[in-house]
């Protein structure tokens, strides 16, 4: 029996906290998470002070004046734009592969994930290269083709150093977040409803507009909140298109200021604030919009959906599917495949030039890649790993105490909104004095990649948790089981599946990082995003190119022996 | 060729090692590193990025007492007169060899080890003819397919927009605002060049061109007069944890050895190097001058 | 019957392939569902009660087979018909309600209207006064998530009836419901179909529910139709064991039959026991089952002859309406239910009977 | 009883406080239970069973009060006390059975033995053992996904009772299972109680199932325990017209007292209707509230003469075991059921009858 010896007064708190020591431990690593977050963020906020309040000065009469209101427009016109196609994409991907007969099964889940295994870095120089307006290798091959029937252009017939270019190519790793909530969301709502629209005399199409989508309106929310912010952070793909297009968004724009000498950490500072109170002001109206009680509750109960019969749509289905396959994974690594065996990029193509020259230099001569390689992999793995294991538990420990998730909710959410290069500039200015030395080291490396990609990390831990019942961590306890080892063996197990999804996306994501680590990362811990970045400034297209390939080929198949295992151990379960 | 102190050399030796900081080609960086330590036998560690990311780092380290450069080389001649009057470079007259090297191509704090004149650099399939004139960047045959280095991605471009300025006028740059557009850095625009993305690169990297060319990219170059030249200077940083093997790095740079494998093909500050050009006429833009008419070049051009 | 059915189902079969082989789920079934009739279908889990019903709907493609609904082919895997659910104007109503969150009540009611192509205008005042029919009119401008359960349930019901299809499924509507409000809902249900006309397939496996509402029950057996027939007829004169055992509870016994005549002798654990209700076919010395009903059995009266049967009272059950008593003889355990309480003799044993004709004897296998 | 009981709950309330305000879920709630005791929580949806049996658990925090488990606080709001689930020995079946799908029968049913710090070795026998018990002991390799909903049902039971905790606390366990099965399981579960003698909270919202089950049955009204006391009491003599109503069905009149003495005589609106069963404190002229079961009314045989009520027969349901009769008189309608079919007269008019210590008379209001 424990008895509290100051009886009545601290109880409440102490119980309905639901305070043991493993809960204590987890509120231990989360403060320890959130320090990692405030401390170089604060400390850049006090350093900068004085640059800060001068850019408000400079926002309102100085030459910020001029620039930025036009870089939120664009920034606006990309994020939301793109997050508008992820939407319809994504959710009507989401709902082929989980309700209709065109479904494609494990294939289908892979599908979209495809954009998340190609680093954007690779992608859009895929782009790039194949639809460069003069020179790319698609275009090229258009005209090709319309020449013959008399058609003659000089350029064209596309461009992808556009606005549409840049919304569309934004658009394609947006997609991904999208179709993970989306389908979860899905998977959970009971099919009947929509049989029920169906013997209420509306067709397919119909039900799926008026009936499923608006059910499944938080995860709707959701997936708009994570595309907004990825498409904010999302560096690579601006910066690679908006520069021959002439449009600045703001991330790069951030980059910019950051990159001037003398750094004009000020206005970086005070822009990425704005960004801060825009994703706040989101996930407000995200709460909003998932007012309790007027969406699909996740049912009990075992239900079987019979897929829709698409009819002749099927193949529109299939269509939409292929070619979203084709632009994410196919055409842009062809493209990249093209122009790394390549001595030089060029669209007219000499079969008889092509090389292994550049996998040879980036793989062997460059004595970084492979340090590099084993660095990132590395990386990746632990941030994986650490942060689906801290998120994921904390999201089922507190699965029933809604003022602990929203705190953790909060804190996690914040990282999302902190441009990845104020993240790399906080943590120099934080990490090279004391008490933390540790510039220079992959260490700082590693923090900087867990604060990065906590926000993806949580959500999706948290819709992990929310597809577990609660009674069955509820029975455990009954049985006997502490807390810690209803965690291990029944809650972590049953909630694999969603933790392994935020995996990918945590080790794709590190394993692609460009921008903090341009900052962060030297010769002495090289990491991929910086190789690829110095190839890119220093190096040629080729190499890029070669590059970005191997990185895809190593995420690939580590992110399908990852799917295979847990497949596997996941099969046994539930034949 | 001045002679190198043995001292020098046994206290650098005792060193063991340095860093260098620099922007400059990796490829080039590992021949004159590996010449380096094939006569001292003392390692060299080339921290290599672009040159406002090196110049945030440098500083980044030097406001938290890390220093770790102990030779700055780069392109960036602003950032190193800065940081010499702020006194975190040293003076550079005690280094062997200095007496001796041309006065132009040497101050209190930097040392110049070689020219890159800037060039024209064109597609030989979409501009057969050829080009000779920073001109001919408006000609309007070449409307929407000249590509140019930002104006704002460094000091060294400030100053070669403001070169244009001076002789031209403002419609020349508001003209060329319309008619181009813009690289983030030399390095992947003169690719695209060669890929045939665009017709036109300016200013153009000696180097880069003739590495593309010599894998029989279709390009061609010329040397417009007058230019501006972005120098490889050399300082040594105050700080310096080995400052001896700093010194005697920065000797070994002005040596006939290095200077042969610096400026192959280019352009050196002292006569009588193997394989190296003649230099065209040169302007000289005080960098202080560049950055201080960059917000109106900006806005002559459509950046603003 | 003269109408022509409201609903022909024709020698449907219905497979399901899985990983680990395939199902047959209906197999073979044919059924007629007048116009205005409660057809019931009743059998234990996994019977393919829902696959038919889902079938009837177009939810499911069956493999093989012909449906037609008002006489026109909805589904024919000969002529390669197939109606989508949408056009095939019926009504559903599902287990879990499947209201949808996000509506209204009243939205809920209207979007089957407003889908058969009225305005909103017309379709407004149809769905008010449906769910005023179902008892929910001040409810029109709540939420489902807002309801409680049965009255969601009367949404679903409101929501079916609203389009004035003329066949209306039911797939196990009140089993989420306790016994009060499920009673309650069962008459009310009843008095909408008689006043609106519609036919009416209902899915459960609750017997009492059936046994309620039923014009005709059909029982199910795995994949196959074992009898349909009035609940009467079922209950009384089951065709087989399964039927009997299904449709309510019931003593088995083994026996050999040892006389036939107007009624049947049989030998069985209990001692020999005289049946009318037996079929034709019955020779001396066959197998045979034995079934009695437990509400069959009475206490016997002084001077009863009819087959009695002799045990020890071991424990009796107090289930309100009904008590439960378990009598332990040298043939087994026999159970039987009264409205009166029961006392056994002085020597803890009791005597009951049963009349022949409620003594049912099947073919062993049947 | 002597024993000390089992379970004690003393003066518990627990409130919820949502965004929409606070509901008060148990109100100042106590009740004993004596080891080996069988208590049924019988109440409408959302009374508040499920919420008392989770505090007794220790998944819910109580606001005030104290529980008591051998004797032992669990919890007390006054000396701050919470003993956490996993420390209280009692064991439970939740209503969804929550086994772990990712663990073999078996594991699932090694899970707590282990949990109590046995090893493996010692505890796969004890495992075994139990889902022989329940009848289980060929599916220990299987995964509760492959298992049919009775089936899991029992391992969740085996799960239960394999740690041989003296408490094991039940949440509607049977709710999803079809009448038939939820028979079997009943009478299982009887007797694994009898033979294992733990102490049985059991929620239910099924009259009969409570009925069948209980040593003791606690009919819940919102928040509060209307009546505790054994079957045949709740169902005989309710303590209130809630009580009345809840435990089965009812035919309500209202009433005013006409005399007091041995009996009570009531002015209603079908005649005046004696009754031997009513308070203490009764006075002329006072409004009462009147209640008759439908299966206490029978079909008046010539010459009696208590308490006849004469209607017309407007509708007979076949239930199979019994009949449900609906007779409209001129106050009203009066639900009978038999167990023998019932004729009307020439007239259609039936009249029945109803034993005065089968009337209930309640005080209006209670
Ligand atoms: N989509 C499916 N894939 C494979 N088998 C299925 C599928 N749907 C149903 N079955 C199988 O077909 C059989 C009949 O299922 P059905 O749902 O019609 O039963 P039911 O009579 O409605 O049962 P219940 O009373 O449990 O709802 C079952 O054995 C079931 O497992
Ligand atoms: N977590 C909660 N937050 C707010 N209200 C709650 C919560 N849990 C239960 N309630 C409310 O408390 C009341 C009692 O709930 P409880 O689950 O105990 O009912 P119940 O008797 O078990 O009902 P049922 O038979 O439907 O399961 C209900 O009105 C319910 O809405
Ligand atoms: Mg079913
Ligand atoms: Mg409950």
């Amino acid at each position: 029996m424990s008895v509290n010896p100051k009886a009545g007064t601290g109880f409440s708190w102490w119980t309905r906290s639901g305070l043991t020591p493993f809960s204590l431990a987890l509120w231990l690593v989360l403060a320890l998470i959130a320090l990692l977050i405030i401390y170089p963020l604060g400390l850049a906020i006090v350093y900068e002070y004085d640059n800060i309040v001068a850019s408000f000065h400079s926002r309102l009469d100085g030459p910020l004046s001029r620039t930025v209101p036009t870089v939120i427009l664009n920034t606006l016109i990309v994020v939301f734009g793109a997050t508008t196609i992820a939407l319809l994409i994504g959710s009507f991907l989401a709902w082929i592969n989980e309700r209709s007969d065109a479904s494609l099964g494990f294939m289908g889940q892979l599908l979209p994930l495809c954009a998340l295994i190609v680093p954007p870095v690779a992608g859009v120089i895929g782009w790039a290269v194949l639809l460069d307006p003069r020179a790319g290798l698609a275009n090229f091959a258009l005209r090709n083709v319309l020449d013959v029937f008399g058609i003659t252009m000089r350029t064209g017939p596309f461009n992808i150093y556009s606005m549409w270019g840049l919304v569309i190519i934004t658009s394609l790793y947006t997609v991904p977040y999208v179709f993970l909530v989306v389908s979860a969301a899905l998977q959970r709502v009971d099919p009947a409803m929509e049989e029920a629209s169906r013997t209420g005399g509306a067709g397919p199409l119909k039900t799926m507009m008026r009936i499923t989508l608006p059910a499944i309106r938080p995860a709707l929310a959701a997936s708009v909140l994570l595309g907004v912010i990825s498409g904010l952070s999302l560096f690579s793909v601006p910066a690679v298109l908006g520069a021959g297009a002439r449009i600045d968004v703001i991330s790069v724009y951030i980059f910019r200021l950051l990159q001037a000498y003398p750094a004009q950490t000020g206005p970086a500072i005070t822009l990425s604030i704005g960004l801060l109170v825009l994703v706040q002001v989101l996930l407000v109206v995200q709460n909003m919009v998932a007012r309790p009680g007027r969406n699909a509750a996740i049912s009990g109960k075992g239900f079987r959906a019979t897929p829709v019969r698409l009819g002749k749509l099927r193949w529109f289905a299939y269509a939409l599917a292929v070619f979203y396959l084709l632009a994410t994974a196919v055409l842009p690594i062809l493209g990249l495949l093209l122009v790394s065996l390549q001595p030089f990029w060029t669209p007219a193509v000499n079969f008889s030039t092509l090389t292994l020259a550049n996998f040879n230099f980036v793989l062997f001569e460059n004595r970084q890649t492979v340090s590099a390689l084993i660095n990132s992999v590395t990386l990746g793995f632990i941030v994986a790993s650490f942060n689906m294991l801290v998120t994921g538990t904390f999201a089922l420990h507190f699965a029933r105490n809604g003022k602990a998730r929203k705190l953790a909710d909060i804190l996690t959410g914040l990282p999302a909104t902190i441009p990845h290069t104020v993240i790399g500039v906080a943590f120099i200015l934080a990490f090279s004095r004391e008490p933390l030395r540790i510039y220079g080291t992959t260490t700082i490396l590693l923090l900087a990649y867990i604060v990065m990609t906590l926000s993806y990390a949580a959500r999706a831990a948290a819709s992990a948790a929310a597809s577990i019942g609660g009674e069955l961590s509820e029975a455990s306890r009954v049985a006997k089981a502490s807390d810690l080892r209803t965690l291990f063996r029944i809650s972590l197990p049953l909630a694999m599946p969603g933790l392994v999804a935020g995996w990918i996306m945590v080790f794709v994501h590190t394993v692609g990082e460009v921008t903090a680590s341009a900052f962060l990362s030297g010769t002495h811990n090289p990491v991929i995003g910086r190789v690829l970045l110095d190839l890119w400034n220093f190096g040629n297209f080729p190499q890029v190119a070669a590059l970005a390939l191997v990185v895809t080929a190593i995420s690939t198949s580590l992110v399908g022996l990852m799917l295979y295992v847990t497949r596997r151990s996941q099969r046994v379960t539930t034949s | 060729q001045a002679e190198i102190p043995a001292e020098l050399v046994e206290a650098a030796k005792a060193d063991g090692s340095l860093t260098v900081y620099t922007n400059i080609d990796p490829a080039l960086m590992e021949k004159l590193s590996s010449a380096f330590t094939a006569a001292h036998g003392i390692n060299v560690d080339i921290q290599r990025q672009s040159s406002s990311a090196l110049a945030q780092r440098f500083m980044a380290e030097n406001d938290t007492d890390n220093t770790i450069a102990d030779v700055y080389y780069s392109t960036d001649r602003a950032f190193h007169d800065d940081l010499f009057a702020k006194g975190l470079f040293s003076k550079v007259e005690d280094v062997p060899g200095y007496a001796q090297w041309p006065e132009e191509a040497k101050s209190e704090g930097t040392i110049t080890i070689g020219y890159n004149p800037y060039s024209l650099v064109w597609n030989t399939d979409l501009v057969p003819e050829g080009l000779t004139s920073w001109e001919q960047l408006n000609d309007p045959e070449f409307e929407g397919q000249v590509i140019l280095t930002d104006p704002r991605s460094s000091v060294t471009s400030n100053q070669f927009y403001k070169m244009l300025h001076d002789l031209y006028g403002d419609e020349f740059l508001e003209k060329l605002g319309t008619h181009a557009t813009y690289s983030p850095s030399a390095v992947p625009g003169i690719q695209q060049v060669a890929a045939g993305a665009q017709a036109i690169y300016a200013p153009g990297i000696h180097q880069v061109v003739t590495g593309l060319a010599a894998n029989g990219a279709p390009l061609g170059e010329s040397f417009p007069e007058p230019s501006i030249s972005s120098n490889n200077v050399a300082s040594l940083v105050a700080k310096a944890p080995h400052a001896d093997a700093a010194k005697l790095f920065v000797a070994f740079l002005m040596t006939r050895e290095a200077q042969t494998i610096n400026n192959f093909d280019g352009f050196a500050p002292i006569e009588g190097i193997e394989n190296t050009r003649e230099m065209p006429q040169i302007v000289n833009i005080e960098p202080a001058d560049a950055m201080a008419a960059s917000e109106k070049i900006y806005q002559l051009m459509g950046l603003q | 019957m003269t109408a022509a059915p409201r609903v022909s189902v024709r020698n449907l079969t219905k497979v399901y392939r899985t990983r680990r082989g395939s199902h047959v789920a209906l197999d073979n079934v044919s059924l007629d569902i007048d116009p205005a009739e409660f057809v019931v279908l009743l059998g234990p889990s996994g019977c393919g009660k829902t696959t038919l019903l889902r079938c009837i709907a177009g939810l499911e493609e069956p493999d093989s087979g012909e449906i037609l609904i008002d006489g026109k082919v909805v589904f024919s895997s000969r002529d390669g018909i197939y109606v989508p659910p949408e056009k095939r104007n019926l009504s559903m109503v599902f287990q879990s309600y499947a209201l949808w969150p996000h509506l209204s009540v009243l939205e809920n009611v209207i979007y089957p209207i407003r889908n058969s192509g009225k305005s909103q205008r017309e379709a407004a005042p149809l769905a008010q006064e449906a769910l005023e029919k179902v008892g929910l009119g001040k409810f029109s401008a709540a939420y489902p998530g807002q309801l409680s359960g049965g009255q969601q349930q009367r949404v679903a019901l409101a929501r079916a009836i609203v389009s004035g299809d003329g066949l209306v499924l039911f797939d196990e509507p009140l089993s989420n419901l306790d016994a009060k409000v499920r009673e309650r809902l069962r008459l009310e249900l009843l008095s909408l179909q008689t006043q609106i006309g519609f036919a009416a397939v209902y899915v459960t496996h609750d017997q009492v529910e059936a046994l309620a509402l039923a014009d005709r029950i059909a029982v199910m057996d795995v994949g196959t139709v074992a009898q349909i027939g009035a609940p009467e007829q079922i209950y009384d004169h089951p065709a087989s064991r399964y039927v009997a055992d299904f449709v309510g509870s019931a003593n088995e016994l083994e026996g050999i039959v040892l006389s036939v005549g107007a009624k049947l002798l049989v030998k069985t654990a209990f001692g020999e026991i005289e049946s009318a209700n037996f079929p034709a076919s019955m020779s001396v010395g066959q197998k045979v089952a034995v079934m009695i009903r437990p509400e069959h059995c009475n206490v016997a009266a002084l001077g009863e002859s009819e087959n009695l049967i002799t045990g020890r009272l071991t424990r009796s059950l107090y289930l309100g309406a009904v008590r439960q008593h378990f009598l332990e003889t040298d043939g087994g355990e026999l159970l039987i239910t009264t409205q009166a309480p029961v006392t056994a003799d002085s020597d803890g044993t009791l005597t009951v009977t049963c009349a022949s004709h409620r003594v049912h004897v099947f073919a062993q296998g049947a």
